[in-house]
């Protein structure tokens, strides 16, 4: 039964080899080899952290050396910020659904697509290379003076490594602002297009800015670790402040950059899934863009007990304060979108209520860390690990689990099990809420971070903590099995499982290998729910 | 496909003019200006800039989104100059009432001094010995 | 809607007279011309803004350390450094005119225009290299052999890393447009221009331009700014 | 352990319960807000609930008065807790000006407290109860973090700077004291505690030290050899320092620059910087020759020597600190 048959023709068939997934040119292969790569750093991010987990059980260092616990918590910190939250929307996600959702063919440059992969997967040698030769333990802050002179891992190494990632997101986000301007469907004006792909655009706008200073921080943080070189020296008159102030100024907005594409699924799929228009949506675009630039005036409030002014103290908080505000707008606009819905329950869409939940104390919580006063207590200690794991786990890794369930279909061609999926959400909700929860009162109680030994009253939390981790690492490993699961024995999707708008749910799961057989014309607004009843009848 | 094509004196003009500043610039180097010193070389080269990107880049010629693209650019490095040195320009009025300043702060290490002459003579490459 | 039926959609293969470097998945050329250039602008933006952050330490120690600026700004060659903006700025004129020609279809012309282009760029180099040796020489190089008498010798040491950092990371983007324009120049000899069709010689001269824009800046911030200072 | 899991810490200082009230305050405003979305989430998902999949949701589209509501209440809400937090933060960084002074070094991976008398001690920090006390700081290497909690104060330790913290203890007994800035190896090592004691147990306690800070910067000052130019009659190669302390002092460039620790600390280590006016740069560096610990020292020499010309003697500057700090108001005595 080979030639005879037609064969449906989609990107994963229509060729077979590794060549042909090594050289592809094509965007949604390119998502897949990047979901492969990053599963991989998710995973010894993962077994990385639950290590720590396991070694603050006990208050004393048991399960580690003290040096090998600050390797671990450094490895973690790097793994999963610049391997797993920089690229994970994105350069997933991103690459396999916006060309579909702005019916273009593919990107602008499909080669340096497939060129910024590369990269990555080079840069996350580099990282990988200086985790297997014993790691690096500078804390993924890299703060000088410890990592240019005092630290003796190879931080060399893993900084190159980071640079050299960053360069693939400079690349993705230049691809996705110049495909987002110039590759539309004829009709896809900028207000008909899916807030999914506004999120991108204005994580394209971070990635472009802010990238590039934290790839000359680095390279004059190894100038200065390997040639010698004074820059942040302070026996020169050097200023560690320096140092810290320029890789805020990035790594403050890749904060942005790992939260506005999750932030951008979350519109996609709760419009979805409650059959609505997202509500008030020119205001859910914008505040993506107000976020982009906002976020660039606000780096300062990670160095409020550093040494900075204070007057220049209070304009960081300020403005800190002040880029709270778009979020908080599209809070609001989500739920308000839920009213009078008609809400479908299914796996993306609970995913998204533990994305609304666990964001939202996230975020708050980035209010007491903003406010002067209370920052000067809660800097460096467990409040602010649990407020950013809040964000980043419960936030940015809910919203992009959310986008893989709803997308996997359109992915494969196949369906998971919903009720193994709904069952993975609760599992990692309630997780995720009795491993962090627990450290928002450590740090308050004043339990530094970075500690591989702590004080004997800390423990019980600490357990309690370690607890919710296992739940979760089983919450996570369950997804994995059953999505893998779905590939062999899944049902088929058929186009439009969710019977959702959007153009990428238009053509065939999986796409044939150009997205459209013809170039799609558009003439109406991204979630038009309520003109679909007339059509369809 | 329609670029804009100018004319070659606009570019010999603008080359002149280029050569004019850098000559202005380097025999500014010479006059002790004082304060004006810096402003001064930097005017210079904003302006030389200025002509390249919209002669030589053809700006002048080019989309709004291009121009929109170029003005970001100088935007966020402005915010990132003027929000980093917010800090260490305002180090010094952290004086607290005891003399140095409080929590988290330091007294500025770098000195004010905008004009200051030095001893006059100062040897040009001193040679190893 | 049995679109997974149709094996290549390709508008390419229906047969109209496209041009050779329209790509599969542009429209029109002028759509690829456009991307092409608004992603080179991008680029540049990530350029200035890499640049940037070292300018940003620039800026910091020159207010801390003027004495230091000033002494280390002394160190620096007015001349060769003179010179090579000079040479920098002509081979910028020639840039232009080399995306001129091929705007206008004078293919030789093009060819001619960026060999001038890099030999000004490699005479650029050269003097840059006599200076480095001149510095290394000197034992001016920062880190563990740096030797240097006066009364602000680290703050100088400071300076001569900027120094090095700066016009360091600048050379490394000529070597970089010098490669770019070997191949562009290649391209032009084997008449793979059209006035429809110039995009690379527009992209390399945007890049050739904007490295010339950063060494406008880089030769006053450290060769001349401090320097008046010892003058009356 | 099970007995009692801690929630809350300890409030051992005059800053404490400011920062507290601050806490409860920004806990009660964002609770509002988390329930009112968490409520309405709960609400709306099980209300609206279809499990057809079938139907459509109204067709709504947004509302202006809405979006500018959630956009400016918010925003004021926010300006209240900024307000507020940045009052505070002002009350914690500004010391009061009679706080009693006490030195200290960071070190991987210990903390060196030296007080003015003498007294000097690795990582236990002796405080007399209901004084002010400020703690200046600086770094050997790496950044430190000198931390605190029952007394809600943080600063980091930065080579080549003088840092600050000052807090007035409520508290008798002693309290942790944390390294909160990562640096290395033992980072979670470099702990230990601050004790509180009776102002008269610390007076006590004090005596029971070697040379007093000044003394021990009289020694440096002769054994390094700054006594051989710097002559209190001015009449030396270098500038009399007597009185120098707190005055503001000409440059050669014209400039003037106020006689603070930082500008000794320069002076000794980096002396060609800064010239005095009507001076050859003829002082050599110190450093290398001299710790952070030996230039805390020289400083409170330094400060010590009155105007008159005649050094103070010892005993005189540890009287000094003895005969303030009972004068000094016991509850808070910080500005506001
Ligand atoms: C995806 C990542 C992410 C995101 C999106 C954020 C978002 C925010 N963060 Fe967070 N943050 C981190 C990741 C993130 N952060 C990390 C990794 C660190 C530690 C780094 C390290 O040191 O290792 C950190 C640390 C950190 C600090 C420094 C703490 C310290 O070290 O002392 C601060 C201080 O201001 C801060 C503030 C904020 C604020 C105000 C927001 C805001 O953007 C949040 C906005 C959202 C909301 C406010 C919720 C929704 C709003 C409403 C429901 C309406 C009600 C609102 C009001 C009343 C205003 N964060
Ligand atoms: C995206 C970012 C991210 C993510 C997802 C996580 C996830 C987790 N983190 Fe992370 N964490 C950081 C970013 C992140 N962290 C950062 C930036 C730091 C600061 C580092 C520093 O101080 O320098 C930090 C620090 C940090 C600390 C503080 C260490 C210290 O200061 O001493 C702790 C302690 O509990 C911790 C715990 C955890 C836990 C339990 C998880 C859990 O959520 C992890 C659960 C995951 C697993 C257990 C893996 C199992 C998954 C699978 C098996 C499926 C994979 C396979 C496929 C998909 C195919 N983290
Ligand atoms: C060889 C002579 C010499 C020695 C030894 C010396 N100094 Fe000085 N010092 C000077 C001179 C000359 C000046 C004024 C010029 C200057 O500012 O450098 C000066 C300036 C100072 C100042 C600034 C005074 C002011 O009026 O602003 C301080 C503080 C100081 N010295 C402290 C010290 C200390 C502490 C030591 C010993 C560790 C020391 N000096 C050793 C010569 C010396
Ligand atoms: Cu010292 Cu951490
Ligand atoms: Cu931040």
């Amino acid at each position: 039964m080979t030639t005879t048959v037609l064969r449906r023709v989609n990107y994963l068939n229509v060729k077979y080899g590794v060549a042909s997934w090594l050289l592809t040119k094509d965007h949604k292969r390119i998502g897949i080899l990047y979901l492969i790569v990053v599963a991989i750093a998710f995973l010894l991010g993962g077994i990385f952290a639950a290590a720590v987990r396991i070694e603050l059980t006990t208050p004393q260092g048991d399960f580690v050396s003290a040096d090998t616990y600050n390797a671990l918590f450094t490895m973690h910190g790097v793994a999963m910020v610049f391997f797993v939250l920089i690229p994970a929307v994105p350069a997933i996600l991103g690459n396999f659904a916006m060309p579909l959702m702005i019916g273009a063919k593919d990107v602008a440059f499909p080669k340096i697509n497939l060129l910024s992969w590369y990269v990555f997967v080079i840069g996350f040698v580099f990282t990988l290379a200086a985790m297997v030769l014993g790691g690096v333990d500078t804390g993924w802050t890299f703060y000088t003076p410890y990592s240019s002179v005092y630290s003796s891992s190879h931080v060399l190494l893993t900084g190159i490594g980071v640079f050299i990632a960053g360069f693939s997101s400079i690349l993705t986000g230049l691809n996705f602002a110049v495909t987002i301007h110039r590759m539309r469907a004829p009709g896809m004006t900028w207000f008909r297009l899916p807030l999914f792909v506004w999120a991108l655009y204005a994580t394209a706008l971070v990635q472009i800015l802010g990238t590039p200073v934290i790839a000359i921080t680095i390279l004059m943080l190894a100038v200065e670790r390997g040639l010698g070189f004074g820059i942040f020296d302070p026996r020169l008159g050097g200023d560690p402040v320096l140092f810290q102030h320029l890789f805020w100024f990035y790594s403050h907005p890749a904060v942005y950059i790992m939260i506005l594409p999750p932030m951008g699924v979350i519109s996609e799929v709760i419009a979805c899934f409650s059959r609505k228009s997202v509500f008030g949506y020119s205001f859910v675009a914008f505040s993506s863009l107000a976020i982009a630039v906002f976020g660039f005036l606000v780096w300062a409030h990670h160095l409020f007990v550093a040494g900075i002014s204070p007057y220049s103290a209070m304009i960081f908080s300020f403005l800190s304060f002040a880029v709270a505000i778009p979020s908080a707008v599209k809070t609001f606009n989500w739920t308000a979108t839920l009213y009078r819905g008609a809400i479908w329950w299914r796996a993306p869409i609970l995913w998204v209520f533990g994305f609304l939940g666990l964001f939202l104390i996230g975020g708050l919580t980035g209010l007491f860390l903003a406010s002067l006063g209370l920052d000067v207590h809660l800097h460096d200690t467990y409040f602010v690990v649990a407020h950013f794991h809040y964000i980043m786990v419960g936030g940015a890794i809910m919203g992009f689990f959310a986008g893989l369930h709803y997308w996997w279909p359109k992915m494969t061609g196949k369906m998971f099990s919903n009720s193994m999926a709904t069952l993975a959400a609760l599992l990692v909700f309630v997780g995720f809420n009795l491993t962090f929860f627990p450290q928002f009162i450590l740090g308050y109680l004043g339990m530094p971070r970075r500690y591989h030994v702590y004080s004997p009253e800390f423990q019980v939390l600490n357990v309690l903590s370690s607890a919710g981790a296992s739940i979760l690492g089983v919450g996570y490993t369950l997804v994995a099995c059953y999505l893998l699961h779905s590939l062999w024995k899944g049902e088929a999707a058929g186009a439009n499982p969710w019977r959702a708008t959007g153009l990428e749910w238009k053509t065939e799961s999986p796409p044939i290998p150009e997205n459209f057989a013809e170039t799609p014309i558009v003439n109406e607004g991204a979630y038009e729910y309520s003109k679909r009843e007339v059509k369809v009848a | 496909m329609s670029g804009h094509i100018s004319p070659k004196t606009t570019y010999y003009a603008i080359f002149g003019s280029l050569m004019v500043l850098t000559a202005t610039t380097v025999t500014a180097a010479f006059i002790n200006l004082g304060s004006l010193n810096f402003p001064v070389a930097l005017g210079i080269a904003i302006l030389k800039a200025t002509l390249v990107i919209l002669f030589f880049m053809h700006l002048k010629y080019s989309s709004r989104l291009t121009k929109l693209i170029c003005g970001t650019a100088f935007f966020f490095l402005v915010i990132l100059f003027g929000l980093t040195l917010s800090d260490y320009l305002s180090r010094g009025w952290a004086a607290a009432p005891g003399g140095t300043a409080g929590a988290g702060t330091q007294v500025t290490v770098g000195p004010p001094a905008e004009t200051a002459e030095e001893p006059a003579g100062e040897p040009q490459a001193a040679p190893e010995p | 809607m049995p679109n997974g039926l149709v094996a290549h959609a390709d508008p390419h293969a229906r047969g109209h007279a496209h041009h050779p470097a329209l790509q599969h998945h542009f429209q029109t050329l002028g759509q690829q011309h456009e991307a092409a250039t608004l992603g080179m602008w991008i680029f540049l933006v990530t350029e200035v803004m890499f640049f940037g952050g070292l300018l940003m330490a620039y800026l910091l120690y020159r207010v801390w350390y003027p004495e230091a600026w000033s002494e280390g700004s002394l160190e620096l060659d007015i001349v060769l450094g003179g010179v090579n903006t000079v040479v920098l700025i002509a081979s910028s004129l020639t840039m232009a005119l080399g995306v001129r020609a091929a705007q206008t279809g004078a293919q030789r012309a093009t060819v001619r225009w960026l060999l001038l282009t890099m030999s000004l760029g490699l005479t650029f180099l050269v003097i840059k290299f006599f200076e480095y040796k001149h510095k290394w020489d000197l034992n001016h190089i920062p880190g563990a052999n740096f030797r240097f008498e006066g009364p602000h010798a680290p703050q100088v040491e400071l300076f001569l890393s900027l120094y090095f950092g700066l016009t360091g990371l600048h050379a490394l983007h000529m070597v970089v447009g010098f490669c770019l324009l070997a191949v562009i120049a290649w391209m032009a000899h084997r008449r793979r221009f059209t006035p429809e069709w110039y995009t690379p010689v527009e992209l390399s001269g945007l890049y050739w331009h904007f490295v010339d824009i950063v060494w406008i800046f880089l030769f006053p911030l450290l060769y001349l700014v401090d320097r008046a200072r010892h003058f009356g | 352990m099970l007995s009692g899991i801690p929630l809350f810490p300890e409030q051992a200082s005059t800053l404490a319960p400011k920062v507290d009230n601050l806490y409860f305050f920004v806990t009660a405003v964002t609770a509002f807000f988390a329930l009112l979305v968490v409520v309405l989430v709960t609400i709306f998902a099980i209300k609206y609930r279809d499990r057809t999949g079938e139907k459509v949701g109204s067709p709504i589209h947004g509302s202006i008065p809405l979006e500018i509501g959630w956009t400016i209440i918010p925003f004021f809400v926010a300006m209240v807790i900024f307000a507020w937090s940045t009052i505070v933060f002002f009350h914690i960084v500004r010391a009061p000006d009679q706080a009693l002074e006490i030195y200290s070094t960071g070190k991987r991976w210990m903390w060196r407290f030296q007080h003015l008398e003498g007294q000097s001690e690795i990582n236990e920090l002796h405080v007399p109860l209901g004084l002010p006390v400020k703690v200046v700081f600086t770094s050997e290497d790496v950044l430190h973090s000198l931390y605190i909690p029952a007394f809600r104060v943080k600063a980091d330790a930065i080579p080549g700077r003088y840092s600050s913290i000052w807090f007035t203890p409520t508290k008798a007994g002693e309290h942790h004291l944390f390294c909160a800035e990562y640096c290395g190896t033992k980072h979670s090592g470099m702990i230990g505690k601050v004790v509180v004691m009776e102002p008269n147990d610390y007076q006590a306690w004090l005596s029971g030290g070697d040379l007093s800070m000044s003394a021990r910067g009289e020694q440096l000052f002769q054994q390094l050899g700054c006594v051989s130019c710097h002559l209190n009659n001015g009449s030396g190669r270098g500038p009399s320092l007597a009185g120098k302390y707190g005055t503001q002092e000409t440059l050669a460039n014209g400039t003037t620059v106020a006689v603070d620790d930082r500008y000794i600390r320069e002076s000794i280590l980096t002396p060609q910087m800064k010239l005095v006016v009507g001076y050859q740069p003829l002082m050599p560096t110190f450093q290398g020759l001299v710790n952070e610990e030996g230039v805390m020292s020289l400083i409170e020499y330094i400060k010590s020597l009155p105007s008159t010309g005649r050094p103070a003697a010892t005993t005189q500057a540890g009287a000094a600190v003895q005969g303030a700090a009972p004068a000094l108001a016991p509850a808070d005595g910080g500005p506001r």
